[in-house]
């Protein structure tokens, strides 16, 4: 119920707000503020009253409700590790949002905290409901408040960047409204019960085709969200034309729920054909990866130049989600978080240098360090932090995802992928070498950052340092999620014996993906045993071990000897 | 003809009994307000006499009329959505409308409403027939009512035209079908069966055909839409909305009638020209509707466009396709009725507000109309918190039953292209208000009444994009 | 004497065909009211050949509602053509096209 | 006492914690103090633990606590401590603390005081994470912060956009390497489902066979790594351009602990390259051929700190040699002694440019000797010890091992010794070059103060290790003291000989030392006392392809980065994005096209009306 009356809350507060501007432009932010301050207490309540012990039963806390019973549309939230994680940090940008336009808003504030809290209040509904109606719904709920958001209070070109966010999730939404409506009547034509449940939908089978355009549409959206290359165009002008608690929201949440819904949703929904898709996807991360890069390393405008970085950083999320990894998908939850922190961050700080000297041309800035060393210093590390530097966030999760994502089948890919150590270096530094070092074109007369700012920025700074030397208070809430993810994708369930013909028939990617768990078998020396018998113990296939390492096409068969060899002799 | 037959009809019979009633009263006393108290009082009546009775069974009347609980429902929405077009009209006509006799507007649109409402429970092609062309003619008159207004005259030139041209081919086509069947009622369409190979059913498909063109013209579907831009724009905006909610739902109405009890799902040929027909509206109508500034040609491409979507339904077929339709048209109505009645309130003394320059700053000037019409426009787009997404997700869910793919795409295709006007005139309204012009010089009251209006139809729409459970089961009741 | 429906039925789409062409060519409005009045009545000629050829009296009945309707529709017409003259001073169609786009 | 090994670690930090924050407000001498005590206060428990350590040398581990463990990569956030890695922190917090003594007079007027001291304890204390870290992520993590703090250091003096280009390519170009050492925890965690030094080291030579793809492809990665960091071929360009930084940073960064990473690195994983002969060979060559080609451009410099850094290239060049012949200790011992007499010489420079108003051409200054006792002095042993005059100076005894080694080890081979000889050589002769040219001639400019005990002070000490720290390890055939190698033996294996006869040795050192000597000699009979025109000379084509450093930075300028920065540019506005852009055009044609067909004309409206019938009919009849 508790999460019900989050999102409750959320709107109230929003609606409360709006009323209250009749008033005073004060009354609002004061009211949102409270409001998401509230928000998130709850979520950190929840955070400390988390034990992973009960990770292993289903779910923390559920609600169900019937909706459009027609249908078998339930109101269904339903919160576990991941969720509870993204709720944290949705709800800790909120403050932060509300923060950062305490000042910068000051035309029709009532309509703008409205319009914010409701969009929040749609993400929280994404990262908590577990229908697939109920999903989709409050997925284009929260495009709504947003649009208003940048074409509103955006900057010049904003109602085009407001129009292209729009068409873009609006189209590739509606893609994915099809593909959930084909999976509802394939599972109602299979089961007889027709229903937008995710749980039951998990097990609806069908034919190999049907399910991979099913799951394009689902990625397809995804990817939009994610601004995955060639997918990426509306993220640019978005960003760039929205207020800075619009590109906050923006970079650290929306583009989360693409992410998110790779994992929820893809992922599980659609094991076989995943893999079908598996290095095509891989394949767009790595471009969006270095494409990216290389163009923030290109742009002249601030805004955009981190835009682009938060492309670039996506791309990370797809190579981590596609290459079926624990590791790997660990680092796309932390990716997830880090980003959101370090991207928001660098979007507060364009903000601030654009409410103080009115551009975003670097070419207009050069030498702030001398007037501002406090943002100077806050510059310096989100700077670093987005060039991956060790001791934050951002590395943990770009060489968790790395790591990861080589352990699985795209070794050179995630070896091309590394370049980005170099590439992310050159944008980075360019960053600081045209606001904050070199020339003063004008003796800038411009105040540094006040105590709210220093209180919102160095907040986020904390969070980022102490994700960065203790992550695993993250890995802790996204271990049962993450596993049960990679158990569904990683052994798809088959009856016994019709294994070897399956495998010889079509899906090689089984064959790879069962070799990949050969992989871990053999290579991991000690860990042989215990994977061994876990898989045997929840899939009863010892028989299926022995098949795989026999088979024919197996690239390395002296390993698996050797396998066999030790796993019999510590037998 | 005995009791139970006179209870039923009593909602038409109090209809036609209100016209003559306002006709003496007309020819006894001009008062522009008593007509519209008599009118509107008589459709209430109507209404109430409507929602008391049940049906248990449907009742009909020969082969000319079946009155069962669809053609009930489709009667309550005529006579619902031609009560709130008489306010509008009220309202237009006292503060636009100078010239002398205002009454006779109340008496062609109540004869409209009657030939609606025989029209929807109508089973057979003369009452069909007769029907429409009672809508039809009172249309005529409605469309140039204002008749010092150029435009006015000619729209209902153009609407002359073009729907008597469409009846002759309606009329040939039924002549062709009789001819081979030797029967004009539906059901006796269906019944015959004869080899579908003869030259025979060659000409009975070819009448069919020959219908289309007529109620494709009613619907204003592509390549028969040609008339919807010039006539809504001719029109005043309530007649604009009559035309656009109630003969139009009516003959949706028929057409599902038709396509069910006739049986047309037999014909393959047929069903590809709808599909066909179907596609073409999607697209045409929204990339005509993509940068036009008049707002009620805006208004009628995107209608073009709705009926597109709309025949998905009709194609899809009787168990989902006939609620998806009629719960589509029903939230088509409200929008509709909302959007014109806005139009209506927005404009200024001399001039109707159709320019989207009109709108610019609405935000800021008249937040809550603002509101309500962009509530209403994202109701036409189709996105969530209002009626027009459940809508729309309906439509989709029967289109993919039916695995329906191509008429689903367009349909997204359509409506991302829609989306774009829809934001324009959004945009627009939220700009800074560069035009001070004072707004409209309605009277007080009747203003108020109008907004009153609009606030429930608003707040119907967000009703039904939120828990639209009840109305579903309403319409799955329905045979 | 009786005729075979098909003749009839040729009759009538001939007509019908000649109305529409009418229709489409001519500019002057009065003559394109007229030859809708043929089209209806090529309708018209249908349904009593059909109505003749099964022995029942529908066709006729429905002949007479055409005829109702075509006068009822003509009556409007008239009126609003004199408007148009009003208006225009002539009764080519073509000038009336202030709307579009 | 060991149990203070985090205590070393954290003081640095917790230094630049405090200036970070209540920096601004503090008088100078108050940061002065917090920045160089802390630093010192380390310093002295270094002392303390090293002596401990001395009497029990079993490695010493102390764990902080696990970092994160996700699917069998379980890092601690823990230090090790054995022989070499207390070398290392032993030089680090030392000279770290008397090059921060030196620097708070050298920075005392500077507006950026408290920063540059943040800025130097940060790297302190990231330097020693980096050498006392157990596993290779935290390992990574101290090698990336010192990047960022050479990076900041670099850059120090913001304004000069020269200073923030050169600090940026000096980043690039490291993190070039790191990306191949970042690649190379992929392969070992693959391989060994950890990334603890210690179990790689362990697991290595069973799981891979002698010289196997994967090993030599891993050696290599690292190698990668550590040529990136110490600045060695092909990676060396960004050393020479750091030198914008202040005097005592190039002393500490880029002479003394920093770019000697690498070093620490290979010596660290010396298993892996053991296990892959070729890879260990490269570094041999790579390091004999860096030492020859950094002293040629030596020569050729006229900027006196330009000349210090093509010195240390050359040097830490020596060290690779060292290392590609297993002579582990070897290596270690060189670098101990270069982080003395290099750090010295850059401080010496560094107070002798400030004294001349930051004059950095050695041709504008001259007969300094008298003027600058103390300075000369100490630079001179320094000098001596760089340019092994033999007996006396330590740099004789730790680079004549490298040269001896280089012939007698059984992977050295006379190509490698000739190219350590030849080194040799020109590293006597431009290090006399250099100071002929700074302390002797007539002078041209009179130096404005004499700089005071917080300056010299460092400087003596440094001279005093320069000129004794050799004499804890002496060659078998004079005393045969070896104090460092059976220290470090400890830790790593002892390099194998081929020949091992005395005599034979005794003739290379004094090949070894006739070379020196005749260098300097050389050296005196070029610079000594000539008149050189104080303006730039005109250089012919061989000097300066020598003086810019064989021309390393036009080819990759012209090679890589023009290309990149094309690339870049052209397209800025995203093609992809245009993409869509027409897309929208498209569309609003055909709505233009369209918009035609609503001509108003009631004849065309009914035209389309009958031909949309006829086409149903049409359909119809013929489906």
């Amino acid at each position: 119920m508790i999460l019900v009356w989050i999102i409750i809350l959320l709107i109230g507060t929003g609606l409360l707000a709006w009323l209250a501007s009749g008033w005073n432009t004060f009354l609002p932010r004061l009211i949102s503020l409270v409001g998401t301050l509230i928000y998130f207490g709850i979520t950190l309540w929840l955070w400390l009253e988390y034990d992973p012990g009960i990770g292993s039963q289903k779910w923390i806390i559920s609600y169900t409700a019937e909706w459009i019973p027609a249908f078998g549309i339930q109101f269904k939230l339903v919160m576990d590790g991941l969720s509870l994680l993204m709720l944290l940090l949705t709800s800790f940008l909120s403050v932060i949002c509300v923060l950062v336009s305490w000042k910068e808003i000051n035309r029709r504030v009532g309509f703008f905290h409205f319009n914010l809290l409701l969009e929040l209040a749609g993400i929280t509904g994404i990262f908590l409901s577990l229908d697939l109606f109920l999903f989709y719904f409050s997925w284009e709920l929260m495009l709504v408040p947003m649009y208003f958001l940048i074409s509103i209070w955006g900057h010049e070109d904003r109602i085009y960047a407001g129009k292209k966010f729009f068409l873009f999730t609006q189209a590739s939404g509606l893609l994915m409204l099809l593909s959930i409506l084909g999976l509802y009547f394939i599972h109602g034509q299979n089961t007889g019960i027709y229903t937008f449940d995710y749980e039951q939908l998990l097990d609806a089978t069908m034919a190999p085709q049907t399910a991979f355009l099913l799951m394009l549409g689902f990625v397809v959206a995804f990817t939009v969200k994610l601004s995955t290359v060639p997918l990426h165009s509306w993220l640019p002008d978005a960003h760039t034309q929205a207020p800075t608690a619009g590109s906050v929201i923006l970079a650290g949440l929306l583009l989360k729920t693409g992410a998110y819904g790779l994992i929820r949703f893809a992922l599980p929904l659609f094991p076989e054909a995943s893999h079908q898709l598996a290095p095509l996807a891989v394949l767009l991360g790595v471009v969006s990866i270095l494409y990216g890069a290389k163009l923030a390393f290109a742009q002249t405008d601030f805004k955009r130049l981190v835009a682009y970085i938060s492309v670039s950083h996506m791309g990370f999320i797809l190579l981590g989600v596609y290459s079926f990894n624990e590791m790997a998908m660990h680092g796309v939850v932390m990716q997830m978080i880090v980003h959101a922190v370090s991207t928001g961050a660098l979007f507060i700080i364009a903000g601030a240098v654009y409410d103080r000297i009115h551009t975003r041309d670097l070419h207009q800035m050069g030498g702030l360090w001398r007037q501002v060393p406090r943002m100077g210093t806050m510059g310096l590390v989100f700077v670093m932090a987005s060039m991956g530097l060790p001791g934050l966030g951002n590395f943990i999760a770009e060489i968790l995802i790395l790591i990861g994502s080589f352990q699985g089948n795209f070794k050179v890919l995630t070896v091309i992928a590394t370049v980005i150590l170099i590439t992310a270096t050159a944008y980075a530094l360019r960053i600081m070498q045209k606001v904050f070092y070199g020339k003063e074109h004008k003796v800038w007369e411009i105040p540094d950052f006040g105590i709210r700012e220093m209180i919102v920025m160095l907040s986020l700074t904390s969070v980022i340092i102490w994700l960065g030397w203790n992550p695993s208070s993250v890995f802790r809430l996204s271990k049962v999620p993450v596993q049960k993810v990679i158990q569904k994708i990683n052994i798809p369930e088959y009856s016994q014996g019709e294994e070897m013909e399956r495998i010889d028939r079509d899906n090689i990617y089984n064959v790879a993906n069962f070799l990949d768990i050969k992989y871990v078998a053999i290579n991991k020396g000690n860990q042989a045993q215990k994977i061994i018998k876990e898989v045997n113990n929840t899939y009863g296939r010892r028989t299926e071990f022995e098949t795989i390492n026999y088979l024919p096409n197996s690239p390395d068969i002296e390993q698996a000897e050797e396998f066999k060899k030790r796993s019999s002799k510590t037998e | 003809m005995e009791a139970t037959d006179i209870r039923i009809l009593l909602p038409i019979i109090i209809l036609a009994g209100g016209i003559l009633f306002t006709l003496l009263l007309v020819a006894v006393k001009r008062n522009h307000l008593l007509t519209f108290i008599c009118t509107s009082t008589t459709l209430a009546a109507s209404l109430i006499t409507l929602c008391c009775m049940t049906y248990e069974k449907s009742h009909s009347f020969g082969d000319l009329f079946l009155l069962d609980r669809f053609g009930l429902y489709y009667q309550g929405l005529i006579l619902l959505s031609t009560l709130v077009v008489t306010i509008f009209s009220y309202i237009s006509i006292r503060n636009f409308y100078p010239e002398k006799r205002k009454e006779e507007y109340y008496l062609v649109l109540m004869l409209g409403t009657l030939g609606a409402a025989m029209m929807v429970v109508s089973t057979h092609f003369i009452s069909f027939f007769v029907s429409l062309e009672i809508l039809t003619i009172s249309l005529y008159t409605l469309i140039s009512y204002y008749r010092e207004r150029s435009k006015a005259i000619e729209a209902g030139l153009k609407y002359l035209i073009l729907a008597a041209m469409s009846s002759a081919f309606l009329l040939f086509g039924m002549a062709l079908i009789y001819s081979i069947s030797g029967t004009m009622s539906f059901q006796g369409f269906a019944e015959i069966s004869f080899p579908l190979t003869s030259m025979s059913s060659v000409i009975i498909v070819a009448g069919v055909g020959m219908m289309m063109v007529s109620i494709g013209f009613k619907l204003g579907l592509v390549p028969f839409h040609m008339w919807t831009p010039d006539i809504y724009e001719g029109a005043s905006s309530p007649t604009s909305a009559f035309i656009a909610t109630i003969s139009k739902g009516a003959m949706l109405a028929v057409l599902l009638h038709f396509f069910i009890m006739a049986d047309l799902y037999r014909f393959k040929s047929i069903l590809l020209t709808f599909t066909i027909i179907a596609v073409l509206s999607m697209l045409i109508g929204n990339l005509l509707a993509l940068r036009q500034n008049n707002i009620k040609r805006l208004l009628a491409y995107s209608s073009i466009a709705h009926f597109g979507y709309l025949l998905i339904a009709v194609i899809a077929g009787k168990e989902i396709g006939l609620p998806a339709a009629t719960f589509y048209i029903t939230v088509y109505i409200i929008t509709m009725l909302g959007a014109f009645g806005l139009v209506t309130l927005i404009s200024r003394s001399n001039e109707e507000a159709m320019d989207i320059e009109a709108y610019l700053g609405l935000f800021w000037r008249k937040p809550i109309l603002a509101t309500i019409f962009t509530v209403i426009l994202l109701s036409l787009a189709g996105i969530p918190l209002t009626a027009g997404f459940m809508a729309k997700f309906f439509l989709l869910t029967a289109g993919v039953e039916e695995s329906k793919w191509l008429l689903a795409f367009t349909l997204v295709v359509g409506s991302v292209i829609g989306l774009y006007y829809y934001l324009r005139v959004i945009v627009a309204m939220m700009k800074k208000d560069e035009n001070t012009v004072p707004g409209a010089s309605l009277s007080r009251i009747s203003y108020y009444a109008g907004v009153l209006v609009l606030i429930i139809l608003g707040v119907l729409v967000m009703e039904l994009g939120t828990s639209p459970a009840w109305l579903i089961d309403v319409i799955n009741g329905l045979p | 004497m009786n005729i075979p429906m098909e003749y009839g039925l040729l009759l009538a789409v001939i007509l019908f065909c000649i109305g529409l062409a009418g229709l489409l060519i001519r500019r002057n409005i009065i003559f394109m009211l007229l030859c809708i009045e043929i089209m209806l009545n090529a309708a018209g000629v249908a349904f009593v050949v059909a109505g003749a050829a099964w022995g029942q009296a529908e066709g006729q009945v429905m002949f007479i509602f055409i005829l109702a309707m075509a006068a009822a529709e003509v009556s409007v017409g008239l009126a609003l053509i004199i408007q148009l003259f009003k208006q225009t001073g002539s009764l080519d169609v073509t000038n009336a096209n202030k709307m579009k786009g | 006492m060991k149990e203070l090994l985090w205590l070393i670690v954290t003081l640095p930090f917790a230094g630049a914690l405090i200036l970070a924050f209540g920096g601004r407000k503090f008088p100078h001498a108050v940061s002065a103090i917090i920045g160089v005590g802390s630093v010192s206060l380390s310093a002295i428990l270094t002392l303390l633990v090293g002596f401990e350590f001395l009497g029990d040398t079993t490695p010493f581990l102390q764990v902080a606590w696990q970092w994160f463990d996700v699917y069998g990569l379980s890092p601690d956030i823990a230090f090790r401590l054995d022989t070499v890695s207390l070398i290392f922190i032993f030089i680090i917090t030392f000279v770290g603390a008397l090059i921060h003594l030196y620097s708070a007079e050298f920075m005392w007027k500077d507006e950026g005081f408290v920063r540059f001291f943040v800025f130097m304890n940060l790297f302190i204390g990231l330097m020693l994470i980096l050498v006392l870290a157990d596993n290779l992520l935290l390992l990574y993590l101290g090698w990336e912060g010192v990047g960022l703090c050479s990076y900041l250091l670099i850059g120090y003096w913001y304004k000069d956009p020269k200073n923030g280009y050169a600090a940026r390519k000096a980043f690039i170009v490291t993190r070039i390497g790191d990306a191949a050492l970042a690649v190379s925890f992929y392969i070992l965690f693959m391989t060994f489902n950890t990334l603890n030094i210690q179990d790689i080291l362990t697991a290595a030579p069973g799981t891979w066979s002698l010289g196997s793809g994967i090993a030599m492809a891993t050696a290599f990665l690292l190698l990668g790594g550590a040529v990136g960091k110490s600045a060695q071929l092909p990676l060396q360009t960004w050393l020479p351009d750091a030198m914008a930084a202040p005097s005592p940073v190039s002393a500490l960064l880029h002479a003394a602990t920093m770019v000697t990473a690498g070093v620490y690195l290979i010596a660290r994983t010396h298993v892996l390259f053991e296990i892959a002969p070729t890879a260990q060979h490269t570094v041999a060559i790579i390091g004999a051929a860096t030492l020859i080609i950094a002293g040629m451009s030596a020569l050729y410099q006229h900027d006196i700190k330009k000349v210090l850094a093509y010195s240390t290239i050359s040097q830490i060049g020596y060290m690779f040699l060292a290392l590609g012949l297993g002579a582990w200790s070897a290596a270690l011992f060189h670098f101990m002694i270069h982080a003395f007499f290099k750090a010295l010489l850059f401080l010496g420079a560094g107070a002798v440019i400030s004294v001349m108003r930051d004059e950095h051409n050695m041709f504008k200054m001259g007969g300094l000797w008298k003027k600058l006792p103390i300075i000369f002095w100490t630079f001179l042993i320094a000098s001596a010890s760089l340019s092994a005059l033999p007996l006396i100076t330590a740099g004789y005894y730790s680079k004549d091992k490298i040269i001896w080694l280089a012939f007698a080890s059984d992977k050295g081979s006379v190509g490698l010794w000739l190219a350590a000889i030849v080194g040799a050589f020109i590293t006597a002769l431009y290090t006399f070059r250099m100071v002929f040219l700074t302390f002797f001639g007539k002078p041209h400019a009179e130096p404005t103060h004499r700089p005071g005990w917080m300056i010299t002070i460092p400087l003596m000490v440094l001279a005093f290790f320069s000129f004794a720290g050799g004499f804890i390890e002496l060659p078998q055939n004079m005393g045969n003291l070896t104090l460092v190698s059976d220290f470090v033996e400890k830790t790593l294996p002892v390099a194998t000989l081929s020949v091992l006869q005395p005599f034979t040795e005794l003739i290379f050192q004094i090949i070894s030392s006739i070379v020196a000597i005749g260098a300097v000699f050389l050296a005196y009979i070029l610079f000594f006392n000539k008149p050189f025109p104080a303006a730039e000379p005109q250089r012919n084509a061989v000097q300066r392809f020598f003086f810019k450093g064989w021309d390393f930075d036009l080819l990759y300028d012209k090679v890589i980065v023009t290309p990149m920065i094309f690339l870049a540019m052209i397209n800025k506005k995203d093609i992809i994005d245009q993409f869509y852009t027409g897309l929208a055009c498209i569309t609003r044609q055909l709505n233009a096209l369209l918009s035609a067909t609503q001509n108003g004309q009631l004849r065309w409206y009914a035209m389309v009306v009958a031909a949309g019938a006829i086409i149903i009919l049409t359909i119809i009849f013929f489906p």
